[in-house]
């Protein structure tokens, strides 16, 4: 398979999934945008870890660095209008990928009341369902059953469009999940199911956790689901295989398990103070060094005549410089009030103009 | 007026909001074809088809979730759990997903979801089938939790429960689903919050909720025949929110209280409502307040254990001739 | 397949598996002894069913009727020692088959004191550890990873045994099943999963509760786990082919998935009004026309020349009159005394003289 | 005295009670190679191997219902949950097969399971992971419970909990493992349901549990020094069993009761002392009851607002203050 590689002039692996034809539709602002989006997350996430060194952050903090092309690439062939998506704590990548602002998303980790959920969710909870995007969900698993829930929207009010729902490679052993492929399968829903492996969950590696024949994705035969694994690195092959689920999403309103293989850089969260423990130090070089997705796309797009080397650097200073901003609007933010505290609890209290409930619903005596 | 049963008012209220709103479902195990495993839902599925009504693998916290996420995007997932002893399989979706969404997405989302099923004990089924976790559920903030105890009001709260915005979780009795009751014709419905006074009275203040109001209700007429004790009944309806007033309002007329409730006693209903009573009518006290709670022990199978081990007329009458 | 079938006189088909070691290393007295539990199971049952008509039992009563041969089978196979047993509420023949009484079993649907959990548990919750029975489990999938963890303690032991767990068709698709099989495979526990398919789950066929790929063992590949498929009406059958399972077990200890084709003949529990709307009458009699485990037995165990016609009447003739002899013992046993309520909730209270906790344990105003 | 943390004290407990008994083995995620999440559980892979100290996948539902079987036969399995949270995809097997299946045997199985993890707010961790479900599972007849304040309650409980034959369920807390506290070097065991008097007072009487009872200490220093209000500060120890005397003792003595807890309020710790002490020691009560809870939403991530949320210092002086 390694043999028939293209490289470019510095040695580096070219796509080969450049004329596959959700690829070869992309116009030069489309794959500029693409790179750009994989650069903003990088640089997001980066000044997001200052912040936290920095004390600005509180909890945990679970950092996307290396996975980039996962979310981008499986997310960009997507509908913006009929598609939607869900996935675990480590989900800043799909929040601005679906168009979330840096500020927002920053001051969130901030805990402020600009923050894209009013500071009441932090790193592992973002939300923006106007922009189709649903979590951001910290309890492993437990966003499979409502990927299924998103999907099953779609297909009850007729609307072409699917689920795209994403999960760790630990988190396939959560019963909800069995329950969740069970479901999609049996009453043809249209989700997508995506494993991002990036072979441990914290310090367990994947074969320390899962018991399986060849991958993980292949336990989708098990519920006669359609089922496909690749690489997560090269974000036009990352688009080409997604295509083909998301397509039978469209026709057949069937679900399709996913399996991307891809490597994150840092710990598991910031807290991971094992980070190079449960991993070599060279495994971590190698895989920057060959496959960091942000590398590849850029040296792909030069060679292909649509990016230049300073357009690119152009690029990354802008997301620098964005991070930074979004970092100073954070920290120049108000808290959110005490009063808050209470509020976006209950619809019904919320809006007290429809409110029709009577009697207490909360119950401190400091009331 | 007219009389149905329990049962009939439940469905009777589905059908209803099935028929008002397009985006009401009705999904758990052997609720359409088999016609509902306590044929709550028998008739509907072969006048509403498969696309309101749907059997579930039995995968609670499957297709519990997966009603969540569906209602998030505006379906309104009604979800029968064939026994609410089963939530225990569904617990993280109920009480993290359900309760939290609205609350982590800063209000952006909400979660118009209802469960429902019997929680109860005295059938026989033992302990792994005769929970009544409402004290749980409406321990947590963003969960509302009812339990009615007759027709009437098991239509019009479930009526009040597929149009809230917010979760839901409707516990109901498969003792009283036979139960006959007076239902209007005409719609109605009931608002959460507001107790019912069931029979009032002046010397005690009997609260409850669930069947045991009506054991309660029993209790409150052999009280008055043979013990000359005028017992006031109060039936909450809904547990969160919670008609503090009208409790007190009673509270303050008789002075004397007993709490009746099929919880066990620990942290149960009963306990919240000792708080916020001493603690808002202290005064207005003139002896402790008494519970009758489930005996503190898993559910017994041995039929006339189990009787004695749910809250019964006689230990209704017993606790209130306790309070001093 | 049935090309190759011998029948006897009355052109009943006659056992494959007659040659199987272990069934030819079985003795004459062996071999009455699995035909006398299956009748004395059936006829326990039916005097249950009886019982519950007269209004003597309460809740449930699942009968497992026309399943006999899958836990005769299965069981008899095993180490009475180091094998353990668990299943789900459809639990009498397994109780039967370790050797708990009639008498026990029947006081404990009455409700009476001298039932074998004391009246506690009832027709779902029967237990004998003495015998390694471990119940009886009322939540459809909950006793999944309890019989990982008897399978478990054996190996942490380190005694060579097994456990067999039980599970309906419906109850595959529990997340804690799922959970389970993982465990036992990654772990390597000796347990070997059972799924007694009898085609429906209540009221649900298999089509309507499952997605699969040719059927549900099947799934146990995506454990890597290994498995088999076969059916339950040949008691011979089901012995050879789950002691290649146990084999495994004591010999690996690994885990194995036996999926056992099999009927139930009543409802699913005997409040179940729709018995024959969900299944066609024909479907139910031709299942006990052809299929029926014990008449199946009774025609190879006379055409082997071991047990004669009479032989055969005369143990059907004991197993009714032990019935009903159970049924008098259970109506005559006293129920338990309301003290009882509070007892067998903690083994400290239980046991005062070994206790060492203080303060209240039990909350009851009454107290 | 030496002065350890509550991380080194819970893991001398579990070390001396895994030499002590081979039958203890220690199982969860990342507890061994990885050395526990918060570390609890560091170094003890190393030097009890593969077969004591065990790193699960992310399966709570299916390690901690093996644990319930492999209890059943004699191993005695103490199940780590990184945070107790996650009990809630477990719920069933804790609360039904760990808690019912003595009962349903007639006493026939012994389940001799700890479940422990830390069950906290404070940290930043949002909504679903800050759960304090110890209302929730001492509601359960069938399951004991404990949540240790300091150093030396938390190894002398875990020796305790390890030992008993009844399922435990072990609340910790993560804002307390680093906290330092006197604990002797000979070995000792506290018994389950004997309160601690941490502090003595006669005009107020704190009741509080885990981390809160740390709260509930430096209210009191500041009510004595700036109001002049001596409070006793009673530490439970344990929910269930639960030592009421020791409550009811200090109650009589002081007349008033501020309740601190960070459970939610409605049914939370705090509902059933309420139910308790107006129960047991009405004449003695010479105000209502208070209670500070944590503020009654799902636990919000702004720190700042966070730590208003949960009971802090200030909000405890102020409902001591509040006590009539
Ligand atoms: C039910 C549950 N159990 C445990 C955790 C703690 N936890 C958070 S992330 C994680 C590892 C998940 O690994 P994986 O699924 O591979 O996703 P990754 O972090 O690698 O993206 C664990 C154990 C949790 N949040 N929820
Ligand atoms: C978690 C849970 N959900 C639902 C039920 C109700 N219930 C009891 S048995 C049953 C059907 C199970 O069918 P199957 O697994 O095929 O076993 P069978 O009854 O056919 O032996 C259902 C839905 C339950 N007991 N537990
Ligand atoms: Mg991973
Ligand atoms: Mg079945």
């Amino acid at each position: 398979m390694e043999t028939t590689e293209l490289k470019d002039k510095d040695g580096v692996v070219l796509s080969k999934f450049a004329d596959a034809p959700v690829n070869k539709k992309l116009s030069k602002d489309e794959k500029i945008e693409i790179f750009r989006t994989m650069v903003r997350i990088r640089r997001f996430e980066e000044r997001s870890l200052r912040a936290y060194q920095q004390g600005n952050v509180a909890g945990f903090l679970h950092l996307y660095i290396g996975q980039e092309a996962v979310a981008v690439g499986s997310m960009s062939v997507c509908d913006k209008k009929n598609d939607h998506f869900i996935t675990a704590y480590r989900d800043h990548a799909h929040a601005l990928q679906v168009g979330m602002s840096m500020n927002e998303c920053m001051a969130e980790l901030f805990g402020k009341a600009t923050g894209c959920s009013k500071g009441k969710g932090g790193s592992m909870h973002y939300f923006a369902p106007d922009k189709n995007y649903w979590g951001g969900h910290g309890i492993v698993g437990g966003q499979t059953p409502l990927g299924a829930g998103l999907a099953f929207a779609l297909k009850y009010k007729g609307v072409q469009g699917c689920a795209l729902c994403y999960m760790g490679d630990g988190a396939v052993n959560q019963g909800a999940v069995h329950e969740s492929f069970n479901l999609a399968a049996l009453w043809e829903i249209p989700v997508i199911y995506i494993i991002e492996n990036n072979g441990y969950s914290m310090g367990t590696s994947q074969k320390r956790s899962s018991a399986y024949t060849d991958c993980l994705a292949k336990r989708a035969e098990g519920y006669d689901m359609a089922w496909d694994r690749f690489f997560g690195h090269d974000v036009y092959e990352v688009r080409a295989k997604t295509m083909e689920a998301v397509q039978r999403a469209y026709d057949t309103s069937k679900p399709t398990l996913l399996e991307i293989d891809t490597y994150r850089y840092r710990g598991h969260s910031v807290a991971d103070a094992n980070a190079e423990k449960y991993r070599s130090k060279e495994e971590i070089e190698e895989y920057k060094k060959t496959k960091d997705p942000i590398n590849l796309f850029e040296h792909q797009l030069i060679s292909e005549g649509v990016l230049t080397d300073d357009e690119a650097k152009a690029i990354d200073k802008a997301a620098r410089e964005e991070a930074n901003d979004s970092a100073k609007f954070a920290e120049e933010s108000p808290y959110p009030e005490i009063s808050s505290i209470k509020e976006d609890v209950y619809w019904e209290e919320d809006n007290p103009d429809q409110k029709i409930s009577q009697g207490r619903i909360f119950f401190n005596d400091e009331e | 007026m007219r009389t149905i049963t329990y049962r009939e008012a439940l469905r009777e209220g589905l059908s209803e909001e099935i028929e008002r709103d397009e985006n009401v479902v009705l999904i758990g195990e052997e609720v359409a074809q088999y016609n509902g495993a306590y044929k709550v839902t028998e008739g509907m599925w072969e006048k509403y088809g498969d696309k309101r009504l749907m059997d579930a693998p039995i995968s609670e916290a499957g297709f519990i979730g997966m009603g969540v996420g569906a209602s998030m995007l505006g379906v309104r997932p009604v979800m029968e759990l064939m026994f609410f002893s089963f939530s225990y399989v569904a617990w993280d979706q109920m009480v993290n997903n359900a309760a939290t969404v609205r609350y982590m997405s800063g209000g952006k989302i909400n979660c118009p979801i209802v469960v429902r099923g019997p929680a109860n004990g005295g059938t026989g089924v033992g302990a792994t089938h005769s929970h009544t976790p409402e004290n749980m559920f409406a321990n947590v903030p963003g969960l509302k939790v009812c339990v009615p105890a007759t027709p009437y009001d098991a239509k019009g709260l479930m009526k009040t429960a597929i149009r809230d915005n917010d979760p839901v979780f409707f516990l109901e009795n498969t003792l009283l689903y036979g139960e006959e009751g007076e239902v209007p014709e005409d719609e109605y419905t009931i608002p959460f919050g507001v107790a019912d006074v069931k029979r009032s009275g002046e010397d005690l203040t009997i609260v409850s909720h669930g069947r045991c109001v009506i054991m309660a209700l029993k209790a409150a007429e052999i009280l008055e025949a043979e013990h000359d004790v005028k017992a006031e009944v109060v039936d909450l309806r809904s547990i969160r929110p919670l008609d503090e007033e009208t409790v007190l309002d009673s509270v303050r007329k008789t002075n004397r209280v007993l709490l009746v409730e099929e919880n066990k006693p620990f942290c149960g209903v009963g306990a919240q409502l000792s708080h916020m009573i001493q603690e808002k009518a202290f005064d207005y006290l003139d002896a402790p307040i008494k519970r009758i709670s489930a005996i503190d022990a898993p559910a017994i199978y041995s039929p006339p254990l189990e009787k004695h081990q749910i809250p019964n007329v006689d230990r209704i009458i017993q606790g209130a001739l306790s309070v001093g």
